[in-house]
C-alpha cells in the first residue's frame, strides 16, 4: 500500500516536473493527465469559415464534450467567434444520418419511392449499377475521340469543406478513374472569381499576403466584404490595428450598410455593379495625380486590354447571351491583347470623378478620399474582399481591377501592402483550389486543358498516357443545367448543400435532381434540402470524426487527428470515395486502347489503380499518437489497411514539389501534425509569408526584388476593363435589388449551426432587411410577413427595418441560411462568364404584403 | 341508518328529476357557457370574448368591466379610462335589471364549488351551521377591501380574490390558484355552511348591494300553498331572505323576496312541490294563486 | 511514523557539462534523474526524510558547478 | 315589554356588540394580513418586466384590473398574467424575456387592448417604451469580455447602435485582437429583452430588469467636465490666453494638448533607406 502510494506521488512529481521543463517522458505525462483530468485535448482547425482559427478539442468517453480556442494558434490566439464557441455541439444534432437511405418501393429502388434504410452494400450496389450504365454509354460515345474531346455523363459536386485528401481522392477518382472532368466544388459559388482573377493577373492562384498584413497596414479597404460578421476573428485583428495603430484608416464599400460601417472612417454605399467604375476611377486618379510607381510597373507589370461584352454566363439562348459579342468561346471571354501603359491610362481616363459619382450614387468626395488613400505613397494599404467581388457577373474583372490599383502603386507582396481575397470555406484554398477539384483544374495550379499538365499528372498517378480528359468539365451552374437537360445522369453531391446554395432553384436546381433519367447521391451528416431531393443519401462522418486537413485563406495548411467515432454507420467522405472505387473493374471504365498501354492494369479495380498503387498505400498501419502519447483511432487506416491519409497527401505533395508550376511546395505529412499549420510554399521546412518578394519567397530570383513567377516573364498583367451593366436590374415591375448573404450566427446553409439550439435561438429565421421607406411604400411594417417575388419564384419572410443590416432605398437583403426560406428560389443563375461564379448579390425583385 | 331525505325529493317524484332541477341546470349552463365563451378563444382560436370577468371585450366591440374592480381601482387612486368606466356602467345597469347577485349564481364559477360543497355537506349529513359569521361580516370585508386599496394604493383584494383568480386561472394558467379553490371547498364543507358565498365573499356583498334595488325578483306569490316542508330553506344559500316573504313578516305583507342577498338562483322554485315561488318584477306585489301566470314565467 | 516527502526539480545545466552534473546528482541519496535533454534540462525527483533536508539539498544543487538554475515545481509531503 | 324580553334584548345587544367586535377584529386581522401580503408582493424585487407603456409599478398596481386583454392581443404570446404564487402581483401582465421577448410591434396592440389606462395610451411610438432596462450584469461569463466574437445581443437589438453599442478595446492578452464590449444605453433601451433571449450562455449574461433595479443615479453634486463642456458648446470658464514657455531650441510645448513635443524632424527628399536613395538616383538618371 505504502509503496503504491509513494509511486503514485512520485509519478506525479515526475510528470509535473517534466511538464514544467517541457520534456516528454513516455508513459508519464498521460498518466499524470489522466490522474487529474480525464478530458483529452487535441488541436483541430475550426469547421467553419476560411479564417482557419485553431481550437483544442476536448474528448471524454468517446464524445467531444468541450472545445476551447487554441491560445497557441497565431490566427486566433485562443479566441473564437460564436460559431466556433459551439463547435462541440455541431456533430450532435438530433437528426444525424446514421444509415444509407435509398428511395424504394416494394424493396426495389424507385425514383419516386420513399427513403428506406439500406446497408452500405446495397447502397453501393445500386449506385455502381447506375454509374456503370452511364460509364458504358460514355465509352461508347468516346470511341476514337482524342483526349481533349472526351465527354461524360457522370459527375460530382464537391466541397471546399472536404479535407485535403478527400478532395484529392475525389478528383483522382473522377479525373483519372472515370475520366470525367464534371467534378466541381461548391467553392465555385464562393472563390472562383478570385481564382480566375489571381491566375489571370499573376499566373498563380491564392493571395500573396498573409494575415500579418493586418498588423502592418495603415489602411484597409473592404470591397464587398462584411468581415465584421463573416470573418469575425480577422475583423477583431483589423479592429485592434485600427484602435492601436497611428492614423490607421478603414474604408468600407458595400451595396448596403452593415456592421463594418461602425468602424469605417470612410463608407461608400454604391449602386450594385458600379464598383467596377469606382475601381477604374481609382486607377485613373493614381495616374492623374502622379502617384504611379513607375519603377515598379516598368519592371513587374504588363498591360493588357481585356475583351469587353462577354455575356452573363446564362444559357446560350438567353437574349442577353445572343446579344453579347465575346461570349461564344472561352478564348473570347478571357481574351486580351497587349497595350502600353499610356493606352491603359487613356482607357481609364474616361472614369472621371463626376461620372463615377453619378453612376455609383456615392458622393464624389468619398470616392476621391478613397482614391487618395490608395494613391498616398506613405500609406500601406490592404484590400480585402469576399463575395461582393466574387459573386459578380464581372467577378474576375473586379479581381483584376483591384490588382491594377496595387500594381500601379507597387503596393503589393510586402508587409501591410497587398490585395487579399478572404475565403468563405475552411478549405476553399487547401482543398478546392490547391488540390484542384474544379472542373478545369488538376493539383497545384495545373489545368486539364494543357497537355503537359495532363502528362505530368499521369506520370505521378502512374496512368497510361492519354488517360486524363482534356476537355474542361461542367462547372457548378452548368452541372445543374446539364442534369435538367439529361446530359449528366449519375451525380454525387458530397459535403455541401447545393440545392439550397445554388441559384435559381425552381428552374435550374430541383428539375435536374428529379429528372427521371438521373440518379442523384447525396453524402451528408444531416438530412439537408439537397438530401431530400436525392435518390440515395449516404451518412457521413464529419469534422473530427476522421483525420483531416484544411487550408485557410492565408495558405496555412492545418491538420487534425480523428478524435471520436462517427455515429452509427456514418462513414467519412474519404472512405466512401475509396470504397466505391472497389466496385469498378478497369475494363468497365477505360477503353481497350487505353488498357493496351498498361496491360498490367487488366483485371484490376479502380481501387487497385488509384489507391493501392504502391504510393498511396506506401505507409503501413501505425498507432496514431500525439506528443503526450495519447492514442487515436483512424478508421480509414483500419479499414483499408494502410495509412491512407498520409499516402494520399505524400502523393499529392509531389505535384507541388515536382510539378511544372513552381511555388506550391507543401511540407511533410508528419510535420503538420506537430505544428499549428504552415503557410505554403514550404521549402526545407520553412514557411513563406509574402509571396513574390525577394527575401520572403525562396522562388524569387536573386536580385529581382519582386517576381510574379506564375507568369513566364515574371510580370503581372494589369487589365484595362470597362464597367458593364449587370444581367438583371430593377425595372417598373420588379423594382428592387435583391442581395443575399450570411449572418455571423449561422454558417452557409445552416445545416450545422441551425442544429445548435443556442445559435438557432440567437438568430432563428431569415429576415427581409429593407429600408423603412420601402416598407412603408408597400404597406409593410416591421415584423409583418412579406412576399418577395422575382421572375423565378417567391418566398415569404418577416420584414426587418431595423437591425444589423440597413439597405438603402431600392435594395433588400435576405440571408440564405434558412432552409425554410429558400432565397435561392429567387436568385438568377447569371455568372461571371470567366470564373463561372454566380452573382448572388444582384437580381430584381418585388416585395408585397403577404396575404 | 336513517335514510337521508334530500330537499326536492317530493317534487322530483312528482315532475321528474329534470323538471325539478330545471333552474339549477340552466344556471350551470349559464356559468359554463360564459366560461366557454372566454375559453373558446385560447383553446380553439375562436375569439368571441377576450379577457376575463374583470374586463372583457366581446366581438371586438362590447367592452365590459367589473364595477367592483373599478371601484377598488378608484380607491387605490387610479382614474380609469372612459372605456372601462362605460363598460362598468353597462354591467351595473345589467345587474340592476336582473338582480345583483345573479352574478353569483349565474356567472361566478366559485358558486359551482360552494354549491357542491353544500350538497356534499348534506350528503355527509354534517349538521348545523359550523363556524358562524355575522351576516354583517361580508360588509366589513367589503369595506376593508376598499380601505385597503386606498391605503396600499394597490388593488390588494385582487391578489387573493378567489373569484377572479379561478377565472384567470382557467383562462391564463392556474399556478397555485387551485389551492385557493380547495381551501374554499373544504371551508364550506367542513368549517362553515355556506361560509364563503353567503357570508364572506366581498364580491357577493358588492353585487348584493346592487341587488337590493334590482328589478327581477323571486316572489312567494303562492305562499298560502306552503306545507312547511322546509325544502326551500334547506336549499337556499341565503335562507334568511325567504322567511319575511313566505311567512308574511314584512310590514307591507309583500310576497316579494326583497333582500339584495337573494341570488335569484331559483333553487327554491326547483324544489318546491307546492309551486310557491316564481320570478317576477319588483313592481308585482300580487299575492295568491296565479298558476296560469306562473306557467308563463316558467321557462 | 513514516513520511512521504517527494519533490520534483527542474535543473538547468550548461549543456557541455551535462554529464558531469548528472553524475554529481546521481551520487546523492534519494535523487533520481528521469530525463535529460541535450540543451541541459534535467527532470529530477528528490526524496528526503523531511523538508529541512530537502531545502538544504536544493540549495546544494544550485551551488553545484555548471548548474544554471534549479527550481522546485512539485512538492508533496504527507505522514503515513 | 316583559322583563324576560328586556333581558333578552340586553343579551342580544351585548351579543350584538360582542359579535360586531369579533367580526371587526377578524376582518381587520384579515385585512392587515392581506395588506402585508400585498405590500410584500410589491416589495419583492419586482423582477417582472411589464408590457410597453405600463405605468410606474406603484401606479400600475392600482390601475391594472388583471383582465388579461393585453395578453390576448399580443401576437407573439409574449405576455403572461402573474399566477397566484408567482413572484408577480397576481393577475398582472408581465413577460419573461428569456422565454419570449417583446417584438416591439409598431402598432403596440397590447397597449391598445388595455381598458383602464394601466398601459399608458400616451405611448405612441414603441421606441419610447420603457418596459425595463437591459443590463450586462455578468462580465465574467459574457463571451465578449473574453475577446470572443459573440455580440449576439448587439446584433439582435432592434435599436442596434442606439440601445446597444460596441465599445472597442485592445486585447492586451492576445496582443492583436480587439474586445467588442456591448454597452447598453438607458436613454434608448426599451427593455424588449431580445438581447437576454438571444444570449447564447446557459444563463444569460445580459438581463432585462425593471429600470428601477437596473439603473443607478448620478449625484447632483458632481458633474462630468467634458460632458458639461460639450453641452455648453465650449468652456464654461474663459479659455486660456496664449501660454509661453522657456524651452530649449527645437522643442515645443502645447497647452492642454500633446504637452512636450520633441524636436520636429524636418522633411528631406530622402528615405531612411540608402538603397532607396540609390534607386531614386538611378531612376533620375534614366
Amino acid at each position: 500500500m505504502k509503496l503504491t502510494r509513494r509511486d503514485f506521488v512520485k509519478t506525479n512529481a515526475i510528470a509535473a516536473t517534466a511538464a514544467a521543463a517541457g520534456v516528454t517522458i513516455p508513459g508519464i505525462n498521460s498518466a499524470y493527465a489522466k490522474s487529474d483530468d480525464t478530458i483529452r485535448w487535441d488541436k483541430a482547425p475550426c469547421r467553419f469559415c476560411g479564417t482557419g482559427c485553431s481550437v483544442l478539442v476536448g474528448t471524454k468517453g468517446g464524445k467531444i464534450v468541450a472545445t476551447q480556442g487554441d491560445p497557441d494558434a497565431p490566427v486566433n490566439k485562443g479566441l473564437n467567434c460564436i460559431k466556433g464557441y459551439f463547435l462541440s455541439k455541431i456533430m450532435y444534432g438530433k437528426d444525424r444520418l446514421t444509415t444509407p437511405l435509398l428511395r424504394m418501393t416494394a424493396g426495389e429502388y424507385d425514383k419516386e419511392g420513399e427513403f428506406t434504410p439500406v446497408s452500405w452494400d446495397k447502397a453501393f450496389d445500386v449506385m455502381a449499377e447506375k454509374w456503370k450504365v452511364s460509364l458504358a454509354k460514355d465509352m461508347e460515345n468516346n470511341k476514337g475521340k482524342a483526349a481533349n474531346e472526351l465527354t461524360s455523363t457522370v459527375g460530382m459536386f464537391g466541397s471546399g469543406q472536404w479535407t485535403v485528401w478527400e478532395g484529392y481522392a475525389a478528383s483522382k477518382l473522377y479525373k483519372a478513374g472515370f475520366r470525367s472532368n464534371h467534378i466541381d466544388p461548391n467553392a465555385r459559388h464562393c472563390m472562383a472569381s478570385a481564382v480566375a482573377g489571381f491566375v489571370r493577373t499573376f499566373g498563380s492562384d491564392e493571395p500573396m499576403g498573409v494575415y500579418d498584413d493586418l498588423e502592418h497596414a495603415d489602411a484597409f479597404v473592404l470591397w464587398g466584404s462584411n468581415m465584421a460578421e463573416m470573418h469575425p476573428i480577422l475583423w477583431s485583428r483589423l479592429t485592434d490595428r485600427r484602435l492601436t495603430g497611428d492614423d490607421v484608416k478603414v474604408a468600407v464599400l458595400s451595396t448596403f450598410k452593415h456592421r463594418c460601417y461602425e468602424l469605417a472612417d470612410l463608407d461608400l454605399t454604391f449602386e450594385p455593379q458600379t464598383d467596377l467604375a469606382i475601381l477604374n476611377y481609382i486607377a485613373n486618379y493614381i495616374i492623374q495625380s502622379g502617384n504611379v510607381n513607375k519603377d515598379f510597373i516598368s519592371k513587374h507589370v504588363n498591360f493588357r486590354l481585356g475583351n469587353p461584352d462577354i455575356g452573363y454566363g446564362l444559357r446560350p439562348e438567353h437574349p442577353l447571351e445572343v446579344k453579347a459579342k465575346n461570349n461564344k468561346s472561352r478564348k473570347d471571354t478571357i481574351g486580351s491583347k497587349e497595350i502600353t501603359f499610356e493606352e491603359f491610362a487613356e482607357f481609364v481616363s474616361t472614369y472621371d470623378l463626376e461620372s463615377t459619382a453619378k453612376l455609383s450614387k456615392v458622393p464624389a468626395e468619398k470616392i476621391q478620399a478613397l482614391a487618395e488613400m490608395y494613391a498616398d505613397p506613405n500609406r500601406k494599404v490592404v484590400s480585402y474582399w469576399t463575395m461582393g467581388f466574387n459573386q459578380h457577373t464581372r467577378g474576375t474583372w473586379a479581381n483584376n481591377m483591384v490588382y491594377n490599383i496595387h500594381l500601379l502603386t507597387g503596393k503589393i507582396s510586402e508587409p501591410g501592402n497587398g490585395p487579399f481575397s478572404l475565403t468563405g470555406q475552411p478549405s476553399a484554398c487547401g482543398t478546392a483550389r490547391e488540390v484542384g477539384t474544379f472542373s478545369h483544374r488538376l493539383p497545384a495550379d495545373l489545368v486539364v486543358a494543357k497537355e503537359p499538365h495532363r502528362k505530368f499528372s499521369e506520370k505521378i498517378w502512374k496512368l497510361p498516357e492519354g488517360t486524363l480528359n482534356g476537355k474542361v468539365g461542367y462547372h457548378a451552374v452548368l452541372q445543374n443545367r446539364k442534369l435538367k437537360d439529361g446530359k449528366l445522369n449519375a451525380y454525387w453531391v458530397m459535403c455541401n448543400n447545393n440545392m439550397q446554395a445554388a441559384p435559381n432553384m425552381n428552374e435550374e436546381g430541383l428539375p435536374g435532381y428529379r429528372n427521371p433519367d438521373n440518379f442523384i447521391v447525396v453524402s451528408d451528416p444531416y438530412p439537408t434540402v439537397t438530401a431530400m431531393a436525392a435518390d440515395l443519401i449516404l451518412p457521413t462522418a464529419m469534422w473530427t470524426e476522421k483525420e483531416g486537413a484544411y487550408g485557410n485563406a492565408e495558405r496555412r495548411t492545418q491538420f487534425w487527428r480523428e478524435q471520436v467515432s462517427a455515429p452509427g454507420d456514418a462513414k467519412s467522405d474519404l472512405w466512401q470515395l475509396v470504397e466505391f472505387s472497389k466496385r469498378f473493374k478497369v475494363e468497365e471504365v477505360w477503353p481497350e486502347e487505353l488498357l493496351a498501354k498498361a496491360p498490367e492494369y487488366r483485371g484490376k479495380t479502380l481501387y487497385d489503380i488509384l489507391y493501392e498503387n504502391g504510393q498511396v498505400n506506401e505507409f503501413p498501419v501505425q498507432q496514431v499518437t500525439d506528443a503526450d502519447n495519447n492514442e487515436y483511432t483512424n478508421h480509414e487506416m483500419d479499414d483499408f489497411g494502410f495509412y491512407i491519409q498520409k499516402g494520399l497527401f505524400e502523393e499529392y505533395r509531389r505535384f507541388g514539389t515536382e510539378g511544372p508550376k513552381k511555388g506550391h511546395d507543401l511540407g511533410e505529412f508528419d510535420q503538420y501534425h506537430k505544428v499549428r499549420g504552415m503557410r505554403w510554399p514550404v521549402v526545407n521546412g520553412k514557411e513563406t509569408l509574402w509571396r513574390y518578394r525577394e527575401g520572403y519567397d525562396p522562388f524569387v530570383k536573386a536580385g529581382a526584388e519582386v517576381e510574379f513567377y506564375g507568369k513566364p516573364d515574371g510580370k503581372a498583367w494589369a487589365f484595362a476593363l470597362p464597367y458593364e451593366p449587370p444581367a438583371e436590374s430593377p425595372d417598373n415591375e420588379f423594382d428592387l435589388w435583391l442581395s443575399t448573404g450570411r449572418v455571423l450566427e449561422h454558417w452557409h446553409s445552416g445545416s450545422m449551426t441551425r442544429r445548435v439550439p443556442e445559435l438557432y435561438r440567437a438568430f432563428p429565421d431569415a429576415l427581409l432587411y429593407m429600408h423603412p421607406k420601402d416598407a412603408k411604400k408597400r404597406g409593410l411594417k416591421r415584423g409583418m410577413t412579406a412576399k418577395i417575388e422575382t421572375r423565378r419564384g417567391e418566398i415569404t419572410a418577416r420584414v426587418e427595418t431595423r437591425g444589423r443590416n440597413r439597405p438603402p432605398e431600392g435594395l433588400v437583403f435576405v440571408p440564405w441560411f434558412d432552409a425554410s426560406r429558400l432565397v435561392n428560389k429567387l436568385t438568377l443563375d447569371a455568372t461571371c462568364p470567366i470564373s463561372k461564379e454566380t452573382d448572388f448579390k444582384k437580381c430584381a425583385c418585388k416585395v408585397l404584403r403577404s396575404a | 341508518m336513517k335514510k337521508l331525505k334530500m330537499p326536492g325529493t317530493d317534487r322530483i317524484a312528482r315532475v321528474g328529476w329534470l323538471k325539478a332541477n330545471e333552474w339549477l341546470l340552466l344556471r350551470r349552463a349559464s356559468q359554463l357557457f360564459i366560461l366557454g365563451l372566454f375559453l373558446i378563444g385560447p383553446v380553439a382560436d375562436i375569439w368571441i370574448v377576450k379577457g376575463n370577468l374583470a374586463s372583457s371585450l366581446t366581438l371586438d366591440t362590447l367592452a365590459l368591466t367589473d364595477p367592483y374592480v373599478l371601484l377598488q381601482s378608484l380607491f387605490a387612486g387610479h382614474m380609469m379610462q372612459a372605456t372601462a368606466i362605460i363598460g362598468a356602467l353597462i354591467v351595473l345597469i345589467f345587474y340592476l335589471l336582473v338582480g345583483g347577485r345573479v352574478y353569483c349564481s349565474w356567472v361566478c364559477p366559485i358558486n359551482i364549488i360552494t354549491d357542491t360543497a353544500n350538497w356534499l355537506r348534506k350528503k355527509l349529513d354534517i349538521k348545523g351551521q359550523g363556524l358562524r359569521f355575522s351576516l354583517k361580516t361580508g360588509y366589513w370585508l367589503l369595506a376593508m377591501t376598499l380601505i385597503l386599496a386606498f391605503i396600499t394604493k394597490t388593488i390588494a383584494w385582487e391578489l387573493v380574490n378567489p373569484v377572479s383568480m379561478v377565472y384567470r386561472g382557467i383562462l391564463y394558467g392556474m399556478g397555485s390558484a387551485w389551492l385557493m379553490v380547495l381551501a374554499i371547498f373544504m371551508f364550506d364543507l367542513f368549517v362553515s355552511r355556506r361560509g364563503w358565498c353567503s357570508h364572506l365573499c366581498p364580491v357577493g356583498i358588492f353585487y348584493g348591494l346592487l341587488g337590493s334595488k334590482s328589478i327581477l325578483r323571486i316572489t312567494a306569490m303562492n305562499r298560502e300553498q306552503c306545507n312547511d316542508c322546509m325544502d326551500c330553506f334547506s336549499v337556499c344559500p341565503e335562507p334568511q331572505v325567504i322567511k319575511p316573504a313566505l311567512k308574511i313578516l314584512t310590514e307591507d305583507k309583500n310576497p316579494l323576496i326583497q333582500s339584495g342577498r337573494c341570488t335569484n338562483c331559483a333553487r327554491c322554485i326547483d324544489v318546491c312541490d307546492q309551486n310557491v315561488f316564481s320570478f317576477t318584477t319588483r313592481f308585482n306585489k300580487q299575492d295568491g294563486m296565479h298558476l296560469h301566470q306562473q306557467k308563463e314565467i316558467m321557462p | 511514523m513514516n513520511t512521504i516527502n517527494v519533490c520534483g526539480v527542474v535543473v538547468f545545466a550548461k549543456p557541455v557539462h551535462l554529464k558531469a552534473v548528472q553524475q554529481q546528482l546521481e551520487g546523492e541519496d534519494g535523487v533520481e534523474i528521469h530525463a535529460a535533454t541535450e540543451d541541459g534540462r534535467l527532470v529530477v525527483t528528490v526524496e528526503k526524510e523531511d523538508q529541512q533536508q530537502t531545502g538544504d539539498f536544493l540549495h546544494k544543487i544550485q551551488a553545484l558547478d555548471h548548474v544554471i538554475s534549479a527550481s522546485m515545481v512539485y512538492q508533496y509531503f504527507d505522514q503515513v | 315589554m316583559t322583563e324576560a324580553s328586556q333581558k333578552s334584548g340586553a343579551m342580544s345587544r351585548r351579543q350584538f356588540l360582542s359579535d360586531t367586535a369579533k367580526t371587526a377584529c377578524g376582518v381587520s386581522l384579515f385585512g392587515f394580513g392581506l395588506g402585508m401580503y400585498s405590500q410584500q408582493a410589491r416589495s419583492l424585487p419586482p423582477l417582472a418586466v411589464r408590457p410597453p407603456g405600463a405605468l410606474a409599478e406603484d401606479e400600475f398596481a392600482s390601475a391594472c384590473i388583471r383582465c388579461g386583454l393585453c395578453v390576448r392581443d399580443c401576437p407573439y404570446d409574449t405576455l403572461k398574467l402573474g399566477r397566484f404564487g408567482d413572484d408577480v402581483l397576481t393577475g398582472t401582465p408581465y413577460f419573461t424575456a428569456r422565454d419570449v421577448p417583446c417584438e416591439m410591434c409598431d402598432d403596440i396592440p397590447c397597449l391598445k387592448a388595455c381598458p383602464t389606462g394601466a398601459l399608458d395610451p400616451e405611448l405612441e411610438i414603441i421606441d419610447d417604451a420603457r418596459m425595463g432596462l437591459a443590463a450586462l450584469i455578468d462580465q465574467e461569463t459574457c463571451l465578449n469580455f473574453q475577446g470572443l466574437r459573440c455580440e449576439v445581443c448587439y446584433r439582435i437589438c432592434p435599436l442596434i447602435e442606439e440601445a446597444i453599442t460596441l465599445d472597442l478595446q485592445h486585447n492586451q492578452r492576445s496582443g492583436d485582437h480587439a474586445f467588442f464590449i456591448p454597452v447598453v444605453h438607458s436613454d434608448a433601451c426599451t427593455g424588449c429583452g431580445k438581447c437576454e433571449h438571444a444570449c447564447v450562455l446557459p444563463e444569460a449574461a445580459i438581463k432585462v430588469m425593471p429600470r428601477k433595479l437596473a439603473k443607478g443615479k448620478s449625484a447632483e453634486h458632481y458633474r462630468l467636465g467634458w460632458e458639461e463642456k460639450q453641452k455648453a458648446g465650449g468652456s464654461l470658464v474663459n479659455p486660456d490666453v496664449q501660454h509661453e514657455y522657456n524651452l530649449p531650441a527645437g522643442v515645443e510645448y502645447e497647452h492642454g494638448g500633446r504637452g512636450l513635443i520633441e524636436e520636429k524632424v524636418e522633411a528631406v527628399p530622402f528615405s531612411g533607406n540608402p538603397l532607396d536613395t540609390l534607386k531614386q538616383h538611378k531612376a533620375d538618371l534614366q
